[in-house]
């Protein structure tokens, strides 16, 4: 069996540098990982066949280090390289820089990457390609008799932005005609105090929405095909923070539209390679175009458990010029997945980074467990890099069953020694509009119990038997007692921790 | 051995001792025989031999208390024994005040300086972790007696960043 | 949703016992286990809500005390229990004790397995049912030329057995007519002086015969169906080592044809709930029936990965008396699932047992690995029960996709501190004939390198480099140096063995 | 420090020394500069800083050597040094032969007595691990001397079972 390349660098870390690693290693391809100070002792360097130091802790000096990245495929003779997620994954500077090096990019081609990360261009490109975005305006005119025109041709409720604006500042959401002139004046006032511009423009507003995103794949023979749709619309702050695949509300002639959708907008933009299409759901049924993601995403294992593809294996056979491993009319969506990722943030504190040490780690196992992570016990994690540290990803029969084995797969979990997202997430799966399918990106603020770290009454007489146990222990080890052997309570007893040395 | 308890907003009444290789422990006056064995720092597997409830826990020593996990649940138990309660009679909120970084991290900007004064809520330091910044700010107003760190210094969780009179 | 039970016993220990609290967990169902006086540290006790202890370690005293589980399950207001595998899983007793309790056994109607216990009659009943068994003879006659038409009416070759043999005592392979009277003679003899006993019989040699069987599963209310079927012919001492689904022989109109066979068969039995009908497979292609497995099989997994039915919570629905959740024609088999068995057993002192702590313990994650078992980092394994400890399950898009993602999965698996058979599984995964999926029950005995403990040439460099450090860090640790502290080199540094610490 | 290791049936002369933190192992004349670090006991995150390959390495000790793990592979790795092989100089062979448990398990049967004689090959004693029987026979013939275990009595590997003389 002719390999697709003789050895791949993953310029990436953590948990998608071992899950390429991963599909590399069932290729047999022979693997180079790179990594900062911090990464020495990663996972992801212990797993790869080489490794190459690149820089230190700071992304900016290593693992966003051209350079230093290109000189470290070129000292290990790598064939291509698999860029994983952020970092340097929608570069086109990175993508063109490989190609004139000799190394393949395994990834879309760095002008697919340019119309598609530049929004306005994308924007244009796909209402060119007739994919519905979210209807807007240009910038306003002065006079407010032709703002309400606009308004009434898009279709109320519109949401009033400033051109120059971020952070909601400038923002308002108009219900009806009647409420636009002083929403518009509201606005530009704030605008011109925020920003020194009062230019704002229209935009539909998409009511209570969902994030439905669809797979796509193409290789370089002409073949795009779609892999069905993701959800993802329990965000905090923008962060996804749960995804499935299939979404609740996503039934086969909906898939079968926004599929086709999605390959078109891929074709678009002569797009090779793994990508997503993002769409926003109004609760009307309507679909518009986000953006395209272009690279493999964070959340790719909820459609490789309902469609059976491996994709980072058919992206690395695709980058290889191989035709896709199947044709559309063959893909077949079995069950549900669910996918939670965990975080190192802490719950008890408005969920603030919480880098540390894991002193214990189990991970969850048996039937429809699927655990991605780039942890261990005794790792350290650095400060420097996102806090994701896992995802636990879960394949059932059906929804309730997917979620069911998440739940189960939550209370196997343990990660000591750093507060992390999983009792969170734990909470999720025993709320009944999450239950219900009831989604929307408004879903947490909806919801804020979620994120309160309350403590858990059904805990109570375990948490307290618990801790009552622990502080008898450790009472009693620093208490000074006769030492049994008589050499007297030794030194080294005492250093450190007493009590909970490990 | 006699503590008290607080989980949540309750508080119990706790006693422990130790009877034939398990532990007794009676919490407001109920009174349960478990045997409870360490498998790990940290992390025990305990069994109730009155009702056969059989359940891990890992127990962890943080601040005052400990944070215990069941499964994916948490509870947040603070301890307090009787050396505690004196030690916590002493005299507190007296002469200068530290404040501490809340998370490890790399500091990007610091605010104030020597000799400055500050109003209660207005920020010190700057702390970055994980791609987030953290605002670290002042709990009462005073003068900056002392800032213990530079930007570009990395900083563990608990680490004297600014001292405050 | 209602419960089918409110709570379960699990009548069991090891990776089966966690396999089955896994079921009922996500089903919502409260679990009780049972230990042993060497299992109060098990990962069944520690993973059940309620754990009762049922007696010392040996097992006739405890694990197949009927009165002590059921006192236990009595105790505990247990509505159900699960047999798992061995121990008291197809003992009929056992099944009408509980029914005489009061409490569902989660398994066959106890009349079904005392006809499929007995071997004898279960080979009538199959025959009745017009379901094949190997040919053969009853007793034979002292006169050689009617047992000459015998043989020619079976086919040769034939296999000449002791009627009260075991052990391949006055056992002979007959290849051709000329050779069954000295043949014939020698297995008598052999017979008389071994047994006491002279009597033979007759039966169809089966050659390079594959061990097949079928998944059915039966509910109360008429259904049976089968789930397609698992090939385990990678035998030592009649142990199977390695399973895998679908088998690589099988086309989907011999699936059908055997499938229709196996569903005959429990039928015929009166069956109720999960089972699996074995047959041998000659190299003409002929299928024999060989006995039905009246309980949840070991392999089963690999079953669950490829039809996506969880075969633990069928069986508990079907025992509180729920319908199948599937009727036959919704059945569909997806990709390629392995198994491998890791047993406590050192393939360098010829698969002696080795119980003992295990120090440190890695499970393999990610794409396509599920994972059963019972141990961890720690834990020490019983001298008294069965050497398995674990199951690596793969399941890919095909056979060598599941084959790549099973060798990677043992690449990440680390067991220290007793020797397993990991080494002997990843051997088998890189075999030219197990690739080619050239498999009969004879395939270890025609490998024999696949059972000796080669050191790996591959590894000689790493492994005198890696050597040559940790002895190069004890010795320097033993060596009396100056302690830079001052103090002396510590007393406490030379207690226990030095340098290898935990 | 220096010393011969054999790999397989071949033996290989090493050298190793620290260097800056590093290991620099000569392994017959080729030297390489590796970082090894240590994760656990006995198990190692391994760089050849040379052709920057990365491995991972559990080594545990057994007997005279080291069985070395990597991945699924393994291999076992005997060393010598000076002092063991002074100390292997001495006189083996002699004296009373102590037959030792090849597994933990229970013993189930003692086939001989004190004061009796046995052949090489016949058994002495069957112990039972994990429903297999494992029957312990005399490397030697002699005359048995002392039994040191009993029907039913739990034994660890390694530990002594018959003495022969």
């Amino acid at each position: 069996m002719k390999l697709p390349f003789t050895k791949v660098l993953v310029a990436n870390r953590g948990e998608i540098a071992v899950r390429v690693i991963r599909a590399c290693h069932e290729m047999g391809i022979p693997t180079v990982a790179v990594y900062s100070d911090a990464d020495r002792r990663a996972l992801h360097v212990r797993f790869a066949h080489e490794a190459v130091h690149i820089g230190p802790s700071e992304s900016q000096h290593s693992y966003l280090d051209i350079e230093r990245i290109l000189d470290a495929a070129k000292h290990t003779g790598a064939q291509a390289i698999h860029p994983g997620y952020g970092f340097l994954s929608e570069n086109p500077r990175f993508a063109r820089a490989c190609a004139d090096a000799g190394i393949v990019f395994i990834g879309p081609p760095p002008a697919a990457m340019e119309a598609l990360g530049d929004k306005v261009r994308a924007r244009a490109l796909m209402q060119k390609a007739g994919v519905p975005v979210v209807p807007g305006t240009g910038a306003l005119p002065e006079n407010d008799t032709d703002t309400a025109a606009l308004a009434l041709a898009i279709g109320y409720p519109v949401l009033i932005k400033a051109a120059a604006g971020g952070g909601g500042k400038g923002m308002r959401v108009v219900q009806r005609a009647e409420e636009l002139p002083s929403l518009l004046a509201q606005a530009r006032g704030e605008a011109r105090s925020s920003f020194g511009d009062a230019t704002v423009f229209l935009e539909k507003f998409v009511e209570r929405p969902r994030h439905i995103e669809v797979q796509i794949i193409a290789d370089t023979r002409g073949h795009t095909i779609q892999l069905g749709e993701r959800e993802c619309s329990i965000q905090r702050r923008h962060q996804k923070l749960i995804e499935e695949s299939p979404s609740p509300i996503v039934d086969p002639t909906t898939r079968a539209r926004i599929g086709a959708l999605a390959v078109r907008a891929a074709s678009a933009a002569g797009y090779v390679n793994a990508g997503t299409v993002e769409f926003l759901r109004g609760a009307d049924g309507s679909f518009y175009f986000m953006e395209v993601n272009a690279r493999l995403q964070v959340e790719h294992p909820v459609t490789e458990e309902v469609t059976g593809i491996d994709l980072v294996k058919e992206m690395i056979r695709v980058a290889a010029g191989e035709s896709l491993s199947l044709p559309q009319d063959r893909l077949e969506l079995r069950g549900h997945a669910l996918e939670c990722r965990i975080v190192a943030e802490d719950p008890r504190r408005n969920f603030m980074p919480s880098p540390g040490t894991i002193r214990g780690q189990r991970v969850p196992n048996g039937p429809g467990i699927r655990y991605d992570g780039g942890t261990y016990a005794g790792w350290t994690i650095p400060i420097h890099y996102d806090p994701m540290i896992a995802k636990v990803i879960t394949h059932g029969r059906d929804r309730a069953d997917a979620i069911a084995r998440m739940a189960r797969a939550l209370d196997e979990l343990r990660i000591d020694g750093i507060p992390t997202s999983v009792s969170f997430h734990r909470k999720v799966m025993r709320h009944p509009a999450f239950i219900a399918g009831d989604l929307h990106t408004g879903f947490l603020a909806e919801h804020p119990d979620l994120l309160k770290a309350d403590d858990d009454p059904l805990l109570d007489e375990i948490a307290v038997t618990a801790a009552a146990i622990a502080h008898y222990r450790r009472l009693e080890s620093t208490a000074p007692t006769p030492a049994r052997d008589g050499r007297g309570v030794s030194s080294w007893r005492h250093a450190g921790r007493i009590g909970w040395r490990r | 051995m006699k503590f008290s308890a607080r989980a949540g907003s309750a508080v119990h009444e706790v006693v422990v001792e130790r009877d034939n290789g398990h532990y007794v422990v009676e919490i407001d006056g109920v009174r349960r025989v478990v045997d409870a064995q360490k498998l790990e720092a940290d992390f025990y597997t305990i069994l109730d031999l009155g009702d056969s409830r059989s359940y891990e826990v890992s127990v962890e020593p943080r601040g005052d208390g400990y944070i215990v996990r069941h499964g994916a649940a948490e509870c947040e138990v603070v301890v307090s024994d009787p050396s505690r309660r004196a030690r916590e009679a002493g005299p507190v909120g007296t002469g200068p005040l530290t404040v501490s970084a809340s998370m490890p991290g790399k500091v990007v900007r610091v605010l104030v300086v020597a000799g400055g004064t500050v109003q209660a809520g207005q920020g010190l330091i700057v702390v970055e972790a994980m791609k987030m910044e953290n605002e670290i700010a002042a709990p009462r107003a005073g003068r900056v007696k002392h800032v213990a760190v530079a930007a570009g210094q990395t900083v563990e969780s608990g680490v004297a960043l600014v001292e405050i009179e």
